[in-house]
């Protein structure tokens, strides 16, 4: 029993929290949030040397992770991208990485990861057309060419990373089923639109694709292939996500924590009155579930654990809506001073609320939670 | 018991047909994008269209009696509140000054002060809060200090909606050096005075409803004093529990239904939202709630007309409301799901993120004019009779 | 605008409570609460000649209101028996009363009413088997005999007053649709049987009927004028319910708020603690909510509103709930003290969680407003 | 990071095959009803055969580690709880003041009291709160005056567990007449001396669980106190956290599968509820706390081993079992409906009323042994550092 971070992974914290506040703190990016790009390529290959986007893939590809369980190690890099609220595409990029070290043939891993782990090669997911998680919400059809190769068409939603992506892993349906392709953004026909979104500190895009040609030999899996990778992808998300979430409510959860104790009214700290006081209690008790719940779905997918699946649904049921409670509390009661532009509790927020509807949102997991508890329940009582 | 109101006679049709072809003639299209309803205008031609349509409907005779000294017809003032209840290009400033000049004006000063905020000629905000006196208001740290027949003010001034653009401002300041409620004075601020600086502040939302005003040795003639000085806390306190009561007294019905199109036009899982069970049971938890709003109006509505109000009933309505509203957003921003990601100028938001707007600003009604957790001080402090929180030193 | 009761509403209040704290205080039926009957049929007499019964049926049946809003002055009556927990059937035999002053004939009018006014006869209510309001839930089933008679055979549930009823109000199915019928407990077939409850201050049966003969006289409605009847029924008991649970939550949070002003812990009364002032102040809103949804309800189906049908759904989803929330926080803020037998507050809880089950619960009544909702706007926005 | 316990070796096969047969064969079958589980009997002879069980339990070498100062094998130890887990009967008293004396007890102590509590030879309370001491625990006014060789003792105690087949008692009395923690002592009571007089208190479950013991001149050796005179303050937050962690520690994952089955079983407007979103979306809610709570559990576990425990951690754990406790109860109600009504008792009650008992009683978790209200307060001012609610005089 150690649930915990081990030593190597409490200095891959340090190490990057350290680059971050550097190189990438929110003050350094605040003026860049209206702006139309926010993501520094710089910054992306600096990170890729302290192993951003190297945890998920073998040594053989460049790849390399700090421990044994290299979704945890990435767990630590995701808390600290919440931390900041970073704009790199941390989640679809490892998602990408390791649906092309597990599933990928060998020549599609010596195409790519090299240059994913080198921060070289961006890469983006494009799961469904409306984000919902559920593969009938694809709109992208794969068609087949005489040739053994397939042309895409259609539309994939809210894609973070897309504006800035070199490579995109496409789930698309074909005549065999779902299908998955790596479509490198450069192809012709593939165009990318930028949504206008509530969250200020990332970029997301909509992935059109107009008669895209994609080589047989970049097709990455098919039929029930596919959808073990759709899975896989939406597990390792949903972890990261939480992870993500989890940064993000320690931190700013200790910010207002400290804005109550400095923060006078009444001649007293406003953390003195007891009905803040017991508001904080709950949310401290809220980042401890957030935590809890984020950390065992990372160590049951790393691990394969029987519950694995649960813990997953989990995670997606409590943290990402945890989170964004947490931040409104947070927006009460900072006050005034919150509802400002200049405050940051509004970025938070704003991400939060993104967060929550990215890979599937709570009520999506919920059911998929329900669904599990209760044919397991129908297993053990016959 | 009764909540009727007795219906408008049929011989008020005509006026309420020519006051509605009056507005949809008189209206103003402004630059600025509606988003959820008109805030503040971002810029000056807007504030004189605004200026211009206001002083059109007060000449052609439509005249609200919250800004006059006189009642106006009972039946007329209905329809007028209707019709431009639905029309916020016709609301201006913050308004508040003018119960405050009702109940404790001078002759001079109602004469002077209430016809122009009536005509819109005046426009007002209300310098009240400060950085470090926001739920504790009482302990604002603005000072008036008597020179002769002038008060010289110094101090910070913050959430003053309008400022931007006001002509008059309804200020508290210190004119004793007394901590707490007692030494505070109201004036009427001429912003246009030297010494008055207002920094417009941006919010969350991205907008600028709200501004600074940063007063530095601003002279202030002692006739502008409102009330007594000295009895400013309890001048204000009687405009504020207005303005609470206004708060807490709006509708929800309308929200509802757009909580109805949102459920209906989005999916869930393969149909629409509206179909799935926890989405029709949280639609109608929010209808009830909204419901229960107008009945606590109602109840309100009675305890003033009698006499009765109690100090716990403009917290009530004032709590009810904003978290009503807030709940409200949440609802229809989970609805949109991975859509909701999406805001104002993505030409995919669902109605232009208004509803992500309103998320947003939702906070306001929460924080602003007292927050929610000072209300429940008031209710239980003032309401309750329970023992009061200990003031620190 | 005058949403309160008048001065006549007034005098009824006073005269009911001080009748119910002189003759059946909540102290005086303690040693009943595990007896198996607690009705004494004796103030049951006494009240009606108070009016308990008469309210609302004409004068012409030795009826009469004090107000022309007998089901808000019923609603004064219904808070009062709450605050005091009675054990009386005031909601049954006055909705019984109401069916048959509305929808019956003469007859059966004079034969019914003046007994139920003068307290003789007491009346329950057997809406389904299931306690549900749907009528699918209708266990009973009405065949009809040569004679024009009709034969009842079934089971009705969740049947409040009918260890002590002299007569039934009766849904049943029919060859000709839902039917009602008033069927004397004395009838051959009839049988209750005394149900245990979580509510230890009322008592409830179930009522069976094994093929019992009822009179062709003795139908009340059949078919849509039996739906009629039903509707109208749940929508008194809806506001009846409502308006108990108003007077109870009254009561007990006025006791709990003295409480929390007489315990002192911590050199302090516990009500000097912020975080108990704030839910104090919470219950204090729910109460005025609770309050002003059933007033609203009463009035709108006293003056026939053309919201109505909301307003009473709106009352079925809100008031129960929230007093049943209310009762488990006064049971906490009362602490030890509370969680003993000796303290009423238990009293409060159980009747409060039995209040939310018996004329529909609030997800019932929560479906029904969202379909009257929705139906509306459908109507509004073609 | 790693949640694994080490697999129990199958050469353990045959001691946890060779318990269970035990456990079958002695396990009594009380008078009492076990309802949501076996809380404390009603009688003596009941009392017996829990006590002849634990006493043939302990007989046989099945000893749990919790009540000796020493530890047994820990794959025995492992599945001797895991087995005795399920076995409410062999449940006796209040252990609480193993920890207690492990810690702080004399070598005479530990060998006296220990192993007859292993043994079930002796019957344990925890004589704690007080009418006028049960949030504010250290305001306890019962006094322990020294007289010679002896410790008088007068007071009142309540909410006091197994007290009326009690043969022990650890007691907190005021050795000094300091207000507050300091002056605080912990002793051992013997029940039977003169002057103990416990009288049963009834629940709002009907049951009777608790106890007031009432103390008048009771003699108690100073050999009997437990740690030092004054110290008895530190003695019980030592004991109370373990006890509060272990309130946290428990699992939900069987209750949740409870939950499932009424679903199934009860219908909502003609299908059964496990098919309507709102019932599937609250299990699910309900199954990811529950989880959430093991995975609490881990942590607070590793914390607790690498000796870096939190002052927060048992109150995390306290509140969040208490009020998922209770939500599953409030659940379990509801998807009765009308059924809801009936409790044990009525044949047709759902499980004879188990829920509605275990709804009552879960109040028992968030009141007892701290209330949640006086959790926050260690997690805010202890956890947290914000500042402490100020004593009243």
């Amino acid at each position: 029993m150690d649930f915990d971070f081990n030593d190597d992974q409490d200095l891959l914290r340090a190490t990057t929290r350290a680059y971050l506040e550097k190189r990438s703190s929110i003050a350094s990016r605040r003026p860049l949030l209206e702006s139309p790009e926010v993501f520094d390529r710089r910054v992306w290959e600096e990170g890729a040397e302290l192993g951003w986007t190297a945890l998920l893939v073998a040594t053989e590809y460049e790849g390399g992770s700090v421990s044994d369980q290299p979704l945890v190690d990435l767990v630590v890099l995701a808390e600290e991208f919440g931390r900041t609220l970073q704009p790199g595409p941390l989640i679809p990029t490892n998602v990408v990485a390791d649906a092309i070290a597990r599933f990928g043939s060998v020549e599609q891993r010596r195409a790519h990861l090299p240059g994913i782990v080198a921060g070289k090669t961006v890469a983006a997911w494009c799961m469904t057309a409306d984000g919902s998680p559920d593969l009938g919400g694809i709109s992208l059809r794969a068609t087949t060419g005489p040739d053994g190769g397939f042309t895409l068409t259609g539309t994939a939603g809210y894609v973070h990373g897309a504006t800035v992506a070199d490579l995109f892993l496409v789930t698309a349906a074909s005549e065999a089923g779902p299908a998955q392709f790596l479509v490198p953004a450069t192809s012709a026909g593939v165009s990318v639109r930028r949504l206008v979104t509530l969250d200020l500190t990332r970029r997301f895009g909509e992935v059109h694709f107009d008669a895209v040609a994609v080589p047989a030999a970049n097709e990455l899996a098919t039929g029930d292939s596919a959808v073990d990778v759709h899975n896989r992808a939406l597990a390792v998300a949903t972890v990261l996500q939480g992870a993500e979430a989890v940064g993000a409510a320690e931190h700013l959860f200790a910010v207002t924590l400290q804005y109550s104790k400095d923060r006078i009214q009444f001649g007293r700290p406003i953390g003195s009155f007891q009905a803040i006081k017991h508001r904080m209690a709950d949310l401290a008790i809220s980042v401890e579930a957030m935590r809890a719940a984020t950390h065992y779905a990372a160590l049951a997918l790393a691990d394969g654990l029987d519950d694995a699946d649960e813990a997953i649904a989990t995670a997606g049921s409590y943290v990402t809506e945890a989170h964004a409670f947490l931040c409104g509390e947070c927006l009460q009661l900072t006050g005034g001073i919150g509802f400002t532009w200049e405050h940051d509790v509004h970025l938070f927020l704003r991400r939060a609320r993104t967060d929550e509807v990215l890979y599937g949102d709570p009520p999506w997991h919920r059911e998929e939670l329900c669904r599990l508890i209760t044919s397991t329940r129908t297993k053990e009582q016959p | 018991m009764d909540v009727r109101i007795p219906e408008i006679p049929a011989s008020y049709d005509a006026y309420r047909d020519e006051l509605r072809a009056f507005i949809a003639k008189h209206v103003p299209t402004l630059e600025m994008k509606p988003r959820s309803g008109l805030r503040v205008p971002d810029t000056a031609e807007d504030v004189e269209a605004q200026r211009n349509f206001v002083r059109a409907l007060h000449d052609a005779g439509y005249r609200q009696d919250r800004f006059q000294a006189h009642d106006g017809d009972p039946f007329e003032q209905r329809i007028l509140q209707q019709a431009l209840s639905t029309v916020p290009e016709a609301a201006m400033g913050n308004p508040l000054v003018a119960g405050a000049l009702k109940l404790f004006g001078t002759d001079d000063q109602k004469a002077k002060y209430l016809p122009p905020i009536s005509r819109g000629d005046h426009i007002w905000s209300q310098l009240f809060s400060e950085p470090n006196a926001g739920s504790d208001l009482s302990n604002l740290k603005t000072r008036a200090d008597l020179d002769g027949d002038v008060y010289v003010v110094n101090g910070q001034k913050v959430w003053t909606t309008w400022a931007q653009w006001s002509d008059y401002g309804y200020l508290l300041a210190r004119t004793e050096p007394t901590p707490g409620p007692a030494g505070i004075t109201a004036f009427v601020l001429d912003m246009k005075l030297p010494g008055v600086d207002v920094r417009p502040l941006r919010e969350i939302t991205g907008t600028t409803d709200f501004n600074e005003v940063f007063l530095t040795d601003v002279r202030v003639p002692v006739t502008d004093v409102i009330g007594q000085p000295g009895n400013g806390w309890k001048v204000t306190n009687m405009s504020l529990a207005m303005e609470r009561s206004g708060i807490g007294g709006g509708g929800g019905g309308a929200v509802v239904g757009e909580l109805i199109d949102a459920a209906r036009l989005h999916n869930r899982r393969g149909r629409s939202a509206i179909e799935a069970d926890d989405v029709r049971q949280g639609l109608a938890r929010l209808a009830a709630r909204s419901r229960i709003h107008r009945a606590i109006g109602h109840k309100i509505a009675t305890r003033a007309a009698k006499g009765k109000l109690s100090v716990s009933d403009a917290p009530i309505g004032k709590i009810w409301f904003g978290e009503l509203n807030l709940a409200m957003c949440e609802f229809a921003l989970r609805l949109q799901g991975p859509r909701s990601a999406l805001t104002e100028g993505d030409p995919a938001a669902y109605l232009d993120g208004v509803w992500q707007d309103r998320f947003l600003y939702a906070r306001a009604w929460t924080i602003a004019g007292g927050s929610n957790e000072i209300m429940r001080n008031m209710i239980a402090e003032r309401g309750l009779g329970l023992p009061k929180e200990p003031r620190g030193s």
